[in-house]
C-alpha cells in the first residue's frame, strides 16, 4: 500500500516528467520556456518533498526566476517558433 | 461546548481546511472549463488565492492552538505563525498583479475574449 | 495527528497541480499557458505551506515565501514577452516597432 | 637560493590561487587603467611559474611520494581524505604544471601586442589566467570532483576566449561548437563521478581506487565509468573521432591562446593517465591483483591514438588555412603521447613487458606531451605574428615572407623541425623513445608513427615554402612586435635545452613522472 | 635547488642503444661548415650572367605569377589518396549534430570494449 | 531600450524588490545556521534585480557598478581562504577567536548565534555579491541585447 506522503511525490514525479515533455515537444518556443519554469518549479518542489530545502531554495532561485528571464530575453532577441 | 465532538477552534481549523480544498478545486475546474483566456484567469487566480488565504489561515490557526496548548512556550509555532503570514502576505501582494500582467499582457497581444460582445477597452485603446 | 491531515490537503493540492498542468499542455495559446503556470504557482505555494506543517518544519516555509516572490517574477518576464508579440508568434511578418518608445 | 617556509610550504595552492587572484583583480584594476590588465596577467602567471618551481623542487626530492596539501587543515593534524579537499602533486602533475607555467607566460607576453588594438582586454586577460587556473587546478588536485570543476573551469574560460574577436563571425560560431562539446563531455564527466560516489562515496582519487581494490576491483559499473572517463578526456585531448571541434576552436581563437590552448587540452590527457594508471592500475600487493585488466584499455587508448595521428596529419595535409593545419597536427601529435602511455597501459599487468619496453613507451610518450605543449606553442605564436600581420590566415594569399620576418621565419623553422622529429631536436628524442618501444609491442603501429611523421615533415614543408619563402610580396610586412618576439623566445630557449640535453631532461624530467603513474606498481614490488 | 649536481647526462639511453643530440648537433656543425667551405669556392657572381636556364627559376628573381600557390602543392597526392580523402573529409561536416553523434559513437564503442572485452 | 510595464506592476514592483533583496540578504547572512547560504540567497537577491529590470526597463542598473560587486565577491573569497594560510588554504582560523564571527559555540545541538563560524558566514557573503553582480550582469546584458537588436 502506498502511503500519503509516497503518493504525492509520485504524482509530482509524473508532473515533472510530463513538463520535460512539454518543453521537448512544444514548438511555441514561449510555450516550451512556460513548460520549462512548471518543470523547475515541480522539480524544486521535488526536493522539497525529499526534504532538502537548500536546494529547493537554489533551484527556486535559479529555475524560477532567472532561467526564464533568460529564456524569454533568448526568444525576443531571436525568434518565437522552432523550425525544422 | 463543541461543534461535530470538535472544541470550536478545530472546528473552525477543519472548516478553513475543507473551504482551502473546495476552492482551490474550483480554481482548477474553472482553469480546464472556462472557454477563453480572460474567464480562465479570473477563475484560477480569484480562486486558488481564496483558497489560499484559508489554507494559511488554518496553518496559522494551528500554530495558534500548539502555542497556547504549550503555554506560550513553543516558539517554534510561533515562527510558523509569523512565516506562514509572510508567505500569506507574499501571495496577496504578488497573485492580483500577476493576474493583472498577464490580463494585460494577453489583451494587448491580442486575445479575443470570447462570446464578448462589446470590447471597451480596446475601443478606449484605439 | 493534525500532520496527517495536512497530508491529506497536499494529496488534493497535487492532484489539482496536474490538473491545471492538462491546461499547461492543451492550452492553445501561449497565454492560457501562462494562466496555467500562474495557477500551478499559486497551487505549489500553498502546497509547500500545508507539507511545512506536515513535516514541522519552519524552513519549509522560508521555501514558500522565496517561491511566492520569485514565481511571481516568472509570471512578469513572460507578460512582458506577451505584451509585444502576437499570440500566434508568427515571427516572420511581425515588426519590432513598439519598442522604440522609451 | 633560499625559498621563504610559507612559499615551500603553500607551494601547491600558490601555484593555483595566484592566477585566480589575478584574474578577479583584473577587472578592477582595468577600470582605472586599459594597460594595467597586460602587467597584473603578466605578474601574476610569473608568481605562479615561480611557485611551480618550488613545487617541482619539493616534488622532485621526494619522487615518488607525492606532495599532499590538504585544504583547511593544519597539516599534520588527523585529515582524512574521505571529508577534505585535497591537492596530491607528483611527478606528472608536476610536470603539467610546468608545461602550463612556459607556455602561458610566454602567451601573456605574446598577448601584449597581439590584442593592442581590441577593446575588453581585462576580460581577455581575466579568461587568459583563469584558463591556467582550470590546467592548474586539474593536474595538481587529488580529487576527482575538483578535477571536474576545474575541467569546467578551464573549457569555460577557453570559450571565452576563441569567441574573443567579436568582428569574426567564425568565431562564435567554433566557440559554440566548442562549448557544446565541453558541456557535454562535462555532463557525462560529472555522471562518472557520481558512479563513483554512489559506489564508495569518496571523491579522493586515491581512496577510490583503494575502496575499488579492496571491493575485487573494477565492478560493470565502474567498467561503464572508465568508458565514459576514457571518451570525456580523450575528447579534450581532442582524440579522433571526438577532435571535430578542436581544429575550429584552435584556428579561431588568438594567437595566444591557441598556444594557451594546447597545454590546457594536455590536461585532457594527464586526467585520462591518472585515471588509467591511478584508480584502474591499482595494484594491489596482498591479493597481487590489479583493479581491472587493462590489457583492452591500453589498446582502446592505442587506437584513439593511432586514429588521431593518421587522420590528423592527413586531414593537415589538406589545408589551406595555416593555423587549421596546425590544429590538425596537434591532434596529430596527441595520437603520439596516447600511442606511448597506451602501450605503458596495455602492458601494465606484464612486468616482463612492462620493464622491456612499456617504460620507455612511457617516457616517450610523456616526453611527447612536453615537447609537443612547446613546439605546437611556438608555431601557433608564429602562425599569429603572421595573422598578426597579414590579417589572413589562408596559405594561398602569402608568400615570401621570410624577406622581412626573419625572426618569425627562424623561430617557425625551429618549431617544424622540431613538430617533424629531426634530429637533433626535442622532437626526435621522444619520437625515438616512442617508435623503438612501440616497434617491439606491435610493429605495424610503430612503422604508421613513423609515416605520419613523414607527413608531418612533408606539410610543414608545404607550410614553409609557401608562407616564407618565394618573391617578395609588394608590401612587405614588418617583423612582429617585441613582446611577441619574447613570447615566442622564451619557447624557442626551452625548446633548444630540450632538443640538446635530451638524456637529462627525461633523467629529471620525465622519470619522476614515469615514476609517479607506476608508483603503485612499483610499490607493490612487481 | 632543483637537485642539480653537475654531471650531466648528455645521451638518452633507449632500448637500441644512446641518443646524443649535442654530439650530433656538433657533427652537423662540422658538415655545415665543411659544406660552407666548399661553397666559398666557387664562382662568385654568377648572378650578374642573366636568363641562365630560363625555365628554371634558381638564381633569378621569381616573378609573383610564377609562384605555386599552396593549395597546389601536393595535388598529386591528394588525388592519389581521394579514395580516402573523400570518406574522411566527408565526415568533416562542420554541423554540431555530427560532431556529437560522433562523440555518442565513440562513446558507446569505448564503454562496450570495456564492458565485454 | 525596453519599455517599462504598466503602473500597477511598477509599483508593485517597487514593493517587492526590497522584499525580496532583504529577503535574499537574510538567506546570505543565515547562511551557516539555517539553509541557504551564499549562492541560494545571491539567486534569490538576483531576482530582485531582475523584477527591477522587467518591471522599470532596465535602466535603473548601471553594468560597472554590478561588475564591481562581482569583483569584490571573488577577492573577499580569495581574501577569505588567504586569512587562513597560517595553517592552510580555506582553513578557519577565525572560529572561536572572538572578532565579528568569532564567537565560540558549544559543542552540539545549540541555538548558534549570528556572530559565529569564522570565515564561514565571510565566505558566504563573499559568494552572494559574486552571484548577485554575475546573474544580475547576465540579465541586465540580456535584456539590453534582446531589446536593442535591429531586425534584418
Amino acid at each position: 500500500m502506498i502511503s500519503l506522503a509516497d503518493g504525492v511525490q509520485i504524482v509530482v514525479l509524473a508532473g515533472i516528467v510530463l513538463s520535460a515533455l512539454f518543453v521537448v515537444r512544444m514548438r511555441d518556443l514561449i510555450s516550451a520556456a512556460v513548460a520549462l519554469g512548471a518543470c523547475s518549479l515541480l522539480l524544486s518542489l521535488e526536493f522539497y518533498i525529499l526534504q532538502a530545502p537548500d536546494v529547493a531554495i537554489a533551484e527556486a532561485g535559479v529555475g524560477a526566476a532567472l532561467t526564464t528571464a533568460i529564456f524569454i530575453f533568448a526568444i525576443k532577441g531571436t525568434q518565437r517558433r522552432e523550425d525544422y | 461546548m463543541s461543534i461535530l465532538g470538535l472544541s470550536p477552534l478545530m472546528f473552525l481549523f477543519y472548516l478553513f481546511l475543507l473551504v482551502a480544498i473546495v476552492f482551490n478545486g474550483l480554481g482548477m475546474i474553472g482553469l480546464l472549463r472556462f472557454p477563453d483566456v480572460y474567464t480562465r484567469l479570473h477563475a484560477a487566480t480569484k480562486c486558488t488565492t481564496f483558497g489560499s488565504i484559508f489554507l494559511a489561515l488554518a496553518v496559522i490557526g494551528y500554530g495558534l492552538i500548539n502555542w497556547v496548548r504549550s503555554d506560550f512556550a513553543d516558539t517554534t509555532a510561533l515562527t510558523f505563525m509569523v512565516h506562514t503570514f509572510l508567505a500569506l502576505a507574499a501571495l496577496l501582494l504578488t497573485n492580483p498583479t500577476g493576474a493583472h500582467a498577464l490580463a494585460r499582457a494577453s489583451h494587448r497581444a491580442g486575445v479575443e475574449p470570447v462570446m464578448a460582445v462589446v470590447d471597451r477597452l480596446k475601443e478606449v485603446k484605439k | 495527528m493534525i500532520e496527517d491531515t495536512f497530508l491529506v490537503v497536499s494529496g488534493f493540492l497535487v492532484l489539482y497541480i496536474l490538473g491545471a498542468s492538462i491546461r499547461l499542455a492543451a492550452g492553445p495559446t501561449a497565454p492560457d499557458r501562462a494562466v496555467a503556470l500562474d495557477t500551478i504557482n499559486t497551487l505549489v505555494v500553498a502546497l509547500m505551506i500545508a507539507l511545512g506543517v506536515a513535516y514541522y518544519e519552519v524552513i519549509f516555509i522560508d521555501i514558500a515565501i522565496v517561491y511566492a516572490l520569485l514565481s511571481f517574477i516568472t509570471t512578469l518576464y513572460i507578460a512582458r514577452y506577451l505584451e509585444e508579440r502576437n499570440v500566434g508568434g508568427e515571427a516572420a511578418g511581425e515588426t519590432t516597432g513598439t519598442e522604440g518608445g522609451a | 637560493m633560499m625559498v621563504p617556509e610559507f612559499f615551500q610550504d603553500h607551494a601547491p595552492i600558490l601555484v593555483v590561487i595566484l592566477p585566480l587572484l589575478g584574474a578577479f583583480l583584473t577587472p578592477l584594476i582595468g577600470k582605472a587603467s586599459s594597460r594595467a590588465p597586460r602587467y597584473v596577467a603578466a605578474l601574476f602567471l610569473l608568481g605562479s611559474l615561480a611557485m611551480v618551481a618550488v613545487l617541482a623542487d619539493k616534488v622532485w626530492s621526494q619522487s615518488p611520494i607525492p606532495v599532499v596539501y590538504t585544504l583547511g587543515a593544519h597539516s599534520g593534524s588527523g585529515i582524512n581524505p574521505v571529508f577534505r579537499i585535497q591537492l596530491v602533486v607528483d611527478g606528472l602533475g608536476v610536470l603539467m604544471a610546468i608545461i602550463m607555467g612556459i607556455v602561458s607566460t610566454a602567451a601573456v607576453l605574446y598577448s601584449w601586442s597581439f590584442i593592442d588594438k581590441y577593446s575588453g582586454q581585462d576580460k581577455y586577460y581575466t579568461l587568459l589566467q583563469l584558463t591556467a587556473v582550470g590546467a592548474y587546478g586539474m593536474v595538481l588536485t587529488g580529487d576527482i570532483f575538483n578535477l571536474f570543476v576545474f575541467f569546467e573551469i578551464s573549457s569555460i574560460a577557453l570559450c571565452g576566449l576563441v569567441a574573443f574577436r567579436t568582428e569574426r563571425g567564425e568565431s562564435f560560431e567554433a566557440a559554440f561548437k566548442y562549448m557544446l562539446y565541453s558541456t557535454i563531455s562535462g555532463v557525462f564527466l560529472l555522471f562518472a563521478i557520481g558512479i563513483f560516489y554512489g559506489e564508495y562515496g569518496v571523491l579522493n582519487m586515491g581512496v577510490i581506487s583503494e575502496a575499488m581494490s579492496s571491493a575485487g576491483g573494477a565492478s560493470v559499473l565502474d567498467k561503464i565509468a572508465l568508458g565514459l572517463l576514457v571518451t570525456v578526456f580523450s575528447l579534450k585531448a581532442g582524440s579522433v573521432p571526438m577532435h571535430m571541434a578542436t581544429p575550429d576552436a584552435y584556428s579561431e581563437a588568438p594567437g595566444g591562446i591557441s598556444a594557451i590552448f594546447v597545454a590546457a587540452s594536455q590536461t585532457g590527457l594527464y586526467a585520462l593517465f591518472r585515471t588509467s594508471f591511478t584508480i584502474y592500475g591499482h595494484y594491489n600487493p596482498n591479493t597481487g591483483a590489479f583493479n581491472l585488466d587493462t590489457y583492452t584499455l591500453g589498446w582502446i587508448v592505442v587506437i584513439l591514438g593511432v586514429l588521431s595521428m593518421f587522420i590528423g596529419v592527413t586531414m593537415a595535409l589538406v589545408q589551406k588555412d595555416i593555423k587549421r593545419l596546425m590544429a590538425y597536427h596537434a591532434i596529430s601529435q596527441t595520437g603520439y603521447m596516447l600511442l606511448g602511455v597506451g602501450v605503458g597501459i596495455a602492458v601494465l599487468s606484464d612486468p616482463a613487458k612492462m620493464t622491456a619496453f612499456g617504460v620507455d613507451a612511457m617516457r616517450g610518450g610523456i616526453f611527447h606531451i612536453i615537447n609537443h605543449a612547446l613546439y605546437k606553442g611556438l608555431l601557433f605564436l608564429t602562425a599569429g605574428a603572421v595573422f598578426y600581420r597579414l590579417q589572413t590566415r589562408n596559405l594561398n594569399e602569402m608568400h615570401g615572407l621570410g624577406h622581412t620576418m626573419r625572426f618569425t621565419t627562424v623561430f617557425f623553422m625551429i618549431g617544424a623541425l622540431a613538430i617533424a622529429g629531426m634530429p637533433p631536436m626535442n622532437g626526435f628524442s621522444s619520437k625515438l623513445l616512442i617508435y623503438e618501444s612501440v616497434y617491439q609491442f606491435n610493429p605495424i603501429i610503430a612503422v604508421i608513427a613513423m609515416l605520419v611523421s613523414v607527413l608531418t615533415l612533408a606539410s610543414f614543408v608545404k607550410v614553409f615554402y609557401s608562407a616564407f619563402l618565394g618573391p617578395k610580396p609588394e608590401n612587405p610586412p614588418e617583423d612582429a612586435p617585441t613582446s611577441m618576439l619574447i613570447g615566442m623566445t622564451i619557447l624557442v630557449a626551452v625548446i633548444i635545452v630540450f632538443s640538446l640535453f635530451p638524456g637529462l631532461v627525461v633523467e629529471r624530467l620525465i622519470d619522476p613522472a614515469v615514476r609517479a603513474l607506476l608508483f603503485p606498481w612499483l610499490a607493490g614490488g612487481v | 635547488m632543483f637537485g642539480l649536481n653537475f654531471d650531466i647526462k648528455l645521451g638518452l639511453d633507449t632500448d637500441g642503444g644512446t641518443w646524443t643530440a649535442l654530439l650530433f648537433a656538433l657533427m652537423a656543425l662540422v658538415a655545415f661548415i665543411i659544406a660552407y667551405a666548399i661553397r666559398s669556392r666557387g664562382i662568385k657572381g654568377h648572378k650578374e650572367r642573366e636568363h641562365v636556364g630560363e625555365p628554371f627559376y634558381f638564381g633569378n628573381i621569381v616573378p609573383s605569377s610564377a609562384w605555386v600557390k599552396s593549395g597546389n602543392v601536393y595535388w598529386g597526392f591528394v588525388k592519389a589518396m581521394e579514395r580516402y580523402y573523400r570518406p574522411v573529409r566527408g565526415e568533416h561536416t562542420g554541423n554540431a549534430n555530427d560532431y556529437i553523434s560522433w562523440m555518442v559513437v565513440a562513446m558507446t564503442a569505448i564503454i562496450l570494449m570495456v564492458v565485454f572485452l | 531600450m525596453m519599455r517599462p510595464m504598466s503602473k500597477i506592476v511598477r509599483s508593485m514592483g517597487g514593493v517587492l524588490y526590497p522584499l525580496i533583496a532583504v529577503f535574499g540578504g537574510y538567506l546570505i547572512l543565515h547562511g551557516h545556521l539555517t539553509p541557504g547560504g551564499g549562492f541560494q540567497g545571491g539567486a534569490v537577491a538576483a531576482s530582485a534585480v531582475a523584477l527591477v529590470v522587467v518591471a522599470y526597463g532596465g535602466t535603473l542598473y548601471k553594468k560597472g557598478v554590478l561588475s564591481t560587486v562581482e569583483s569584490f565577491g571573488l577577492l573577499l573569497f580569495l581574501g577569505a581562504g588567504l586569512i587562513g594560510m597560517s595553517a592552510a588554504f580555506f582553513a578557519n582560523t577565525l572560529a572561536n577567536a572572538g572578532g565579528l564571527f568569532g564567537d565560540a559555540v558549544s559543542f552540539g545541538v545549540t541555538d548558534a548565534g549570528l556572530n559565529t563560524g569564522g570565515t564561514v558566514p565571510l565566505m558566504n557573503i563573499a559568494v552572494g555579491c559574486e552571484v548577485i553582480g554575475g546573474l544580475g550582469l547576465i540579465i541586465l546584458a540580456l535584456s539590453k541585447a534582446a531589446f536593442t537588436r535591429e531586425v534584418d
